[in-house]
């Protein structure tokens, strides 16, 4: 069932050709629309006032001198709108008794983080709004901030007062209460060996490059909103829902957007404000944030402390897996912040067959930015912690890495698999692809050099890591995301509509910022319709010309959004068939509808048959048509897939550390993919390459730095420390395919997986280049700095690793090293058992 | 106070605050927004331009400073709809996704070429490294500076 | 970011002429770098300091006073709260002193802890940091000097 | 983001410039490429009262032959000193540390006389102007006046440079025939320095017969190693005869602890770095 071929299976159509993608021309010559570039007659800049402290009350905003500045027409406190600015929205929240504060875009008398808005400037210009807004003049009245997680979840300190507590809420699943596999703490004490595990996710922040605008005009009929997001058809829903508009009098527009991974996905304070500020003042509106305003108050991502506890048997067969989370929140919960870490629920068993299973996360409130969704979502985290346990299991049985897992994930053989998390995997071949992954790594060969290097004593250290991983994306079964307690369903809709030319609008209500959404598309409608691929022009991103839809986010795009335009192509070619069959004088099902024409089946090659260009013109005359027959050939569709999708892969990346310094570099990086068929390898190969690089950033080099006083201090882009191009170097890219069977182009989504699966490879291979050390772990990211320190720690602690000296966990005096905590969580321990004591 | 600078080959005259950044002046006096700012730290390089030929942070140029002097921007590099090489190979190569780090890179890419016309893969690495982006992983961004400069795109090459 | 030094040095004078300088608020609260008192009581002082360092140039208003005084046992804690112009965030200092004969003369122990938030703090690879230790390095040295000097 | 309101002039002569800076005292801050000066004002860290622009001032642009030294004026961007031949034969060092210098774009308007009056520990300027031993050429009110490297670099942001002065020139002594190099050590490339090490040594017959040592971020300010300068004279140029030398090289410094590296560390790296850099710059 599974066809390891990388050839596109037909050649001859669009699906599977590395097309140049439509929208270059424009980004490449500077005809861009971003929505800064908006100007609009009287158009009014807006300015926030931003609190400089973790958490305060507010005891007095003067605004005089800010109102009093040369060209300002308004200034808005929380006072000003506190009846009006309704609380921000959250669409998912996680259990019945979830605890959650008020939402306030301007906050009204707490301030809850460093960043969080408490006055608005408008002005008319740009310079004036921020000359203004650094008049108004705040008084805070500072309260006990709590900024580490551990701490926070003891609640030491509280973020909310009001709340009583900093724990929002807990959720669990348990594969022996759910009936989907056995009891883990059975498995635990029936356990060879356990290994448990303490891992930390740092927090991360996503720095899409084009910082965040939005830009309302009030005045016409409706309110137009555009605005740099990846989700307008939510954000429109939301403004009705959060403002009491009607939804019919909204319109959102996300015009070009400059990347989001995640980051876009949600629905903004200053979306609200500068809604507000616009119907306040009566004019156009915009607001575009710094960079650093972007960094300080755009949503984060990942923060979680991550416990677990594998199971074995002597043999290397895992027997039960447990995973212990807390999330770090940070000061509110955004749209989707607490599924965040329920994204990642299902995932920790990721390509093995663990019998047993426990999963339980706790989300906590802190005094920091909040977060919420960023590339990958929950599943990175999942891939890394499983990844790295695995690693950890091999060393604890002496065992080659790869072995272990080969020993214990699905075979080929096994798909359709029902996971102990009751997912249903469709398709995958992890023998295929993790054997191409080893051929074009040179696995033996560069395990042969680390042996030489070791032996040498080399100062350069050799380390290769491995990442076998799995996801589920393209979110999803509506069902599923209602039994998850998700505030929407999981369809896509899509329109295709036949001008009198015979050139195709396509409409789609996933809203693309950089995916090729345009391309992808119009190769897709190309095939369905036989019609040139220039012919289809792709059309998203607005409410009015696409009023329908859920959006571009968790790699659904493709898997949700572009299965529902092949159903609204195949709909159009229904509704055009009658019309031909009348036209050549035929029995409706007796046509065959190939390469944009109908014919008539047996009548030969050489008979013209008609086109749906011609069809589509006839229909816009509508002259003669067939009795009854509505003259459009125009198809909605809207799609609910019957599952997500499993891309998976083999990631292997060849790691040297300097020993004396720490420094490491990355020697060769190697992923094949499994991400099912595919409609455009160029783009394919791009969203893999970004992926990647992300991913690796998280583990080497990005972290959002919180000082003890709660102020983010990685607050621009010198401290918050993207990789360039001299950072990073090329890498090898292949693809094995097994298709996924839940939508008819056999696809999976891509979007994520390079970020998903690449960051536990580059830890892996850093600790293997230096577990000689007597290091088994580092936090995130490796810095030089922690690498060198392992090493010191390890070579000075001997052997025998301890809770405390385990891995640097807690490396004192460096920023955000959270001492082993008020949780009670103790660092990596490793336990072996003797056979027999069950 | 008053300044003349040509831009994409005009000049033109205008009246400007001191304050006033290089790249606000072309965005909003002269609507050349194809220039964009991603930073207020000069890490970026979103806002690349060709200050005499050269170039330059636009965002951490005053437009003062540029009086009397020629600026060239993305918007000032196609001749018509013909391209230049850069642009082209960033269009071959899928060397951008989102868009919004292309206007520097390829204004980057060509001062880099401009100078150094056959540069290796680490050349293109280094003199590439002011200029951020979040979409690509580089990757094709290395690829297609390597290929506007007439070479063929070096190893590691994706689809091995 | 939040820095702490400590400091302890020796004077010649009794402690208790020592003490009736080192709780003149207008003596203090003018040893920090750049601060100009504008106003003092016994209890507590106004002023702004202004933080000029290469291309760094910050002011802040605020005012100290006493939060602990004990004048037998020669111990006091001063703080002082500056709040930024230009919406820059807030700067907080700590001072605690103890004053112990020691022969003829006194010891002085002094603490200074300073915090700042906002701006200065989030930009700049920690700059703020080094810029703060050096300023209250400055500042304690003041001290030293009117008392020693 | 835009900065504050501040007036401008960019006058034409140095004795314009210093006239300027004496009616604007310290309202006055000087600019020449901007690329320092600019972020700060982005921020608004700073609000000047008026910003001095000396870039168009042709008397002090220009790199020229001065005797036994090689004079670089205040107008001569990164990219002007890394394109003279008269820089890259005779002062290897600071040419190789010049690459070094944040990016290209900032290479083209940044000056090398901006960054040392900048003075900021993170450079990449400071140490090798200091290991080279240049001399200052700084004009004010009462005319100009000539400061050695050694007594320049004051404190952290701060230099021998007054309100009322520029540095118009700085004359760095030929180092030719001297093998070079400059390691710097950041986590990406765009970032500051955690640490450098600019070393520069002239070999005789595989020894070490002389040795400058610049060090980057190891303190407020840029530091010369003349303890490690002196014990490598007499060396062999390899790497392990230079190593205990080389080794404490971070003995007496003061460097930062920030979000790249406590002090400690910093320490340690030095002197591995040193080690690299002079093996580096002897050829090795």
């Amino acid at each position: 069932m599974t066809a390891v071929d990388d050839r596109p299976a037909e050649a001859t159509h669009e699906v599977g050709r590395d097309r140049r993608r439509k929208e270059d021309q424009r980004l490449i010559t500077g005809r861009t629309r971003w929505t800064d570039n908006m100007q609009l007659q009287g158009m009014l800049h807006l300015a926030m006032v931003r609190s400089p402290v973790a958490h305060a009350r507010i005891t007095g905003i003067d605004t005089t001198a800010a109102r009093e500045s040369t060209g300002v027409i308004a200034v808005l406190t929380g006072q000003d709108v506190k009846d009006l600015q309704g609380s921000l929205p959250c669409a998912w929240p996680i259990t019945e008794d979830q605890k959650a504060p008020p939402h306030p875009a301007i906050a009204v008398d707490r301030v809850a983080f460093s960043g969080e808005v408490v006055a608005v400037v408008a002005a008319r210009t740009a310079a004036a709004a921020r000359d203004a807004a650094e008049l108004v003049d705040v008084d805070y009245e500072d309260l006990p901030a709590v900024l580490e997680l551990k701490a926070a979840a003891a609640d030491e300190a509280l973020a909310h007062p009001d709340l009583g507590t900093n724990r929002s809420a807990t959720w669990i699943f348990d594969s022996a209460e759910a009936g989907t596999g056995g009891s883990v703490d059975e498995a635990i004490r029936d356990a060879d060996v356990v290994v448990e595990r303490e891992f930390r996710q740092q927090r991360l922040i996503p720095a899409f490059m084009e910082p965040r605008s939005t830009v309302v005009d009030p005045t016409g009929e409706q309110f137009v909103m555009w605005s740099a997001t990846q989700v307008p058809h939510i954000l429109r829903l939301m403004l009705a829902m959060t403002l009491g508009v009607d939804e019919s009098k909204v319109r959102v527009v996300a015009p070009d957007v400059g990347g989001g991974f995640g980051g876009k996905l949600q629905v903004t304070p200053e979306e609200i404000i500068t809604f507000l500020v616009a119907r306040h003042t009566g004019r156009p509106c915009k607001w575009t944030e710094t960079r650093s305003e972007s960094l300080l108050s755009a949503h984060h991502g990942r923060d979680q402390w991550q416990k677990l506890t594998l199971a074995a048997k002597q043999d290397g067969t895992v027997t039960g897996l447990k995973v212990e989370l807390l999330a770090d929140m940070g000061a509110y919960l955004g749209l989707v912040t607490p599924g965040v870490p329920i994204l990642g629920a299902f995932m920790f068993n990721s390509i093995y067959k663990f019998p047993a299973y426990h999963f339980a996360c706790t989300n906590v409130f802190t005094n920091k930015t909040w977060t919420d969704a960023y590339r990958g979502a929950g599943r990175p985290e999942a891939t890394f912690a499983i990844e790295r346990m695995m690693d950890e299991l091999a060393v604890e049985l002496g065992r080659d890495p790869m072995e272990v897992r080969e020993q214990n994930w699905i075979t080929h053989e096994e798909f359709p698999f029902t996971t102990v998390c009751g997912l249903e995997y469709d398709s995958g071949n992890y023998e295929a692809a993790t054997e191409r992954a080893k051929e074009l790594f040179g696995y033996a060969e560069l395990r042969a050099e680390q042996q030489r290097r070791r032996e040498s004593g080399d100062r350069v250290q050799l380390g290769l890591g491995i990442s076998t991983f799995t996801e589920m994306c393209g979110l999803a079964p509506s069902r599923v995301l209602g039994s998850l307690n998700y505030g929407a369903g999981g369809w896509e809709h899509a329109s295709v509509r036949m001008l009198p030319t015979g050139k195709v609008e396509v409409i789609t209500g996933s809203s693309a910022h950089g995916q090729g959404h345009e391309t992808a598309w119009s190769q897709i409608v190309a095939d369905q319709l036989g019609v040139p691929f220039e012919d289809v022009e792709v059309l998203h991103g607005d409410t009015q010309i696409s009023h329908k839809g859920l959006d571009t986010y968790g790699s659904r795009s493709l898997v949700v959004g572009g299965q529902a335009v092949i159903n609204a192509a195949k709909k159009v070619i229904e509704k055009a068939k009658p019309l031909a069959a009348y036209q050549l004088e035929a029995n409706v099902d007796d046509l065959e509808f190939t390469d944009g024409k109908f014919t008539v089946k047996g009548a030969g090659a050489d008979q013209e048959g008609v086109g749906l260009a011609g069809l589509a013109l006839a229909v816009f005359a509508a002259h003669d048509l067939p009795d009854g027959m509505e003259p459009s050939l125009d198809a909605d569709a809207t799609f609910d897939p019957v599952n997500f999708s499993f891309p998976h892969g083999t990631h292997l990346c060849a790691m040297e550390v300097d020993t004396e310094t720490g420094a490491s570099r990355m020697r060769s990086y190697v992923c094949v993919d499994d991400i099912g068929n595919v409609v455009n390898p160029l783009i394919v190969e791009g969203q893999v390459h970004g992926g990647l690089v992300q991913g690796i950033a998280q583990a080497l080099w990005e972290e959002a730095v919180y000082d003890d006083q709660g102020t983010l201090v990685s607050g621009s882009f010198v401290d918050y420390t993207l990789p360039t191009t001299a950072d990073t170097i090329s890498f090898v890219t292949d693809r094995t395919t097994s298709p996924s069977t839940s939508n008819d182009l056999g696809v999976k989504g891509v979007g994520e997986a390079g970020c998903i699966a690449s960051t536990p490879a580059v830890v892996n291979a850093v600790l293997d280049a230096i577990r000689q050390y007597g290091v088994d772990d580092i936090l995130m990211p490796c810095t030089p700095e922690r690498v060198w320190r392992a090493i010191q720690h390890g070579q000075a602690g001997a052997s025998r690793p301890t809770a405390e000296d385990a891995a640097g966990h807690f490396a004192e005096g460096e920023p955000n090293q959270d001492p082993p905590g008020p949780a009670g969580v103790t660092g990596a321990t490793t336990t072996t058992q003797e056979g027999g004591q069950a | 106070m008053n300044i003349t600078v040509k831009v994409d080959g005009t000049s033109y005259t205008d009246e400007v605050e001191p304050r006033t950044l290089l790249v606000y002046y072309l965005r909003e006096t002269l609507g050349k927004t194809g220039t964009v700012v991603g930073c207020d730290t000069s890490n970026c390089g979103a806002c690349t331009v060709l200050l005499d030929g050269r170039s330059v942070k636009s965002c951490n140029v005053l437009a003062v400073q540029a009086d009397g002097h020629e600026v060239t921007t993305i918007e000032g590099l196609a001749d018509g709809e013909t391209l230049t090489p850069v642009q082209e190979a960033f269009r071959e190569c899928h060397a951008l996704q989102c868009g919004f780090c292309t206007p520097g890179m390829i204004m980057q890419a060509t001062d880099l070429l401009a100078t150094n016309p056959s540069p290796t893969e680490d050349e293109v690495r280094v003199g590439m490294e002011g200029n951020l982006c979040r979409c690509t992983g580089y990757h094709n961004i290395v690829k297609a500076v390597l290929q506007a400069s007439g070479q063929p795109a070096s190893s590691g090459g994706e689809q091995a | 970011m939040a820095m702490e030094l400590h400091h302890t040095f020796t004077v010649a004078a009794t402690p208790e002429d020592t003490w009736a300088l080192l709780t003149d608020l207008e003596q203090v609260g003018g040893c920090f770098p750049g601060a100009t008192v504008t106003s003092a009581t016994d209890e507590e002082f106004t002023g702004n300091v202004k933080v000029k360092l290469g291309p760094i140039g910050v002011t802040y208003q605020g005012e100290g006073r006493f939060v602990e005084r004990d004048d037998e046992a020669h111990r006091a804690v001063i703080e002082g709260l500056g709040k930024g112009l230009r919406g820059l965030g807030n700067a907080s200092a700590k001072v605690t002193l103890q004053l112990k004969p020691e022969g003829e003369g006194t010891k002085a122990d002094v603490t200074t802890s300073m915090n700042i938030t906002g701006k200065p703090a989030q930009f700049g690879r920690g700059v703020m940091q080094t810029v703060s230790d050096k300023l209250l390095g400055q500042f304690v040295e003041c001290i030293e000097g009117k008392l020693t000097g | 983001m835009i900065p504050p309101e501040f007036d401008y002039a960019a006058p034409g002569t140095v004795s314009e410039a210093l006239a300027l800076l004496a009616e604007h005292g310290d309202e006055a801050k000087v600019l020449a490429g901007g690329q320092s000066l600019l972020p700060v004002l982005r921020m608004r860290l700073n609000a000047p009262g008026i910003v001095i622009d000396i870039s168009r001032i042709e008397e002090i642009k220009g790199i020229t032959e001065s005797g036994d030294a090689v004079r670089i004026g205040a107008g001569a961007t990164y990219q002007d000193v890394l394109d003279s031949a008269l820089v890259s034969e005779h002062l290897g060092l600071l040419h190789k540390a010049l690459t070094e210098v944040a990016d290209a774009q900032i290479r083209h308007r940044g000056t090398v006389c901006g960054a040392l009056v900048h003075a900021d520990p993170a450079g990449d300027v400071g140490a090798p102007v200091l290991a080279l031993d240049a001399r200052m050429v700084i004009q004010g009110p009462d005319g100009e006046r000539t400061v050695d490297a050694s007594d320049f670099f004051v404190d952290l942001f701060e230099t021998a440079v007054g309100e009322d002065e520029l540095l118009t020139a700085v004359e760095i002594p030929k180092h030719t025939g001297w093998g070079a190099h400059y390691e710097k050590f950041v986590r990406v490339s765009h970032q500051w320095a955690i640490i450098g090490i600019a070393a520069a040594v002239r070999v005789e017959g595989g020894t070490i017969a002389e040795a400058k040592v610049g060090l980057t971020n190891m303190g407020s300010t840029p530091l010369r190693a003349t303890s490690v300068e002196q014990a490598l004279v007499g060396k062999e140029a390899t790497e392990d005869a230079v190593a205990e030398a080389c080794a404490q090289v971070g003995e007496g410094t003061d460097p930062p602890s920030d979000l790249n590296g406590q002090a400690d560390y910093r320490k340690h790296v030095a002197g591995v770095l040193t080690r690299r850099a002079v093996v580096a710059a002897a050829g090795g």
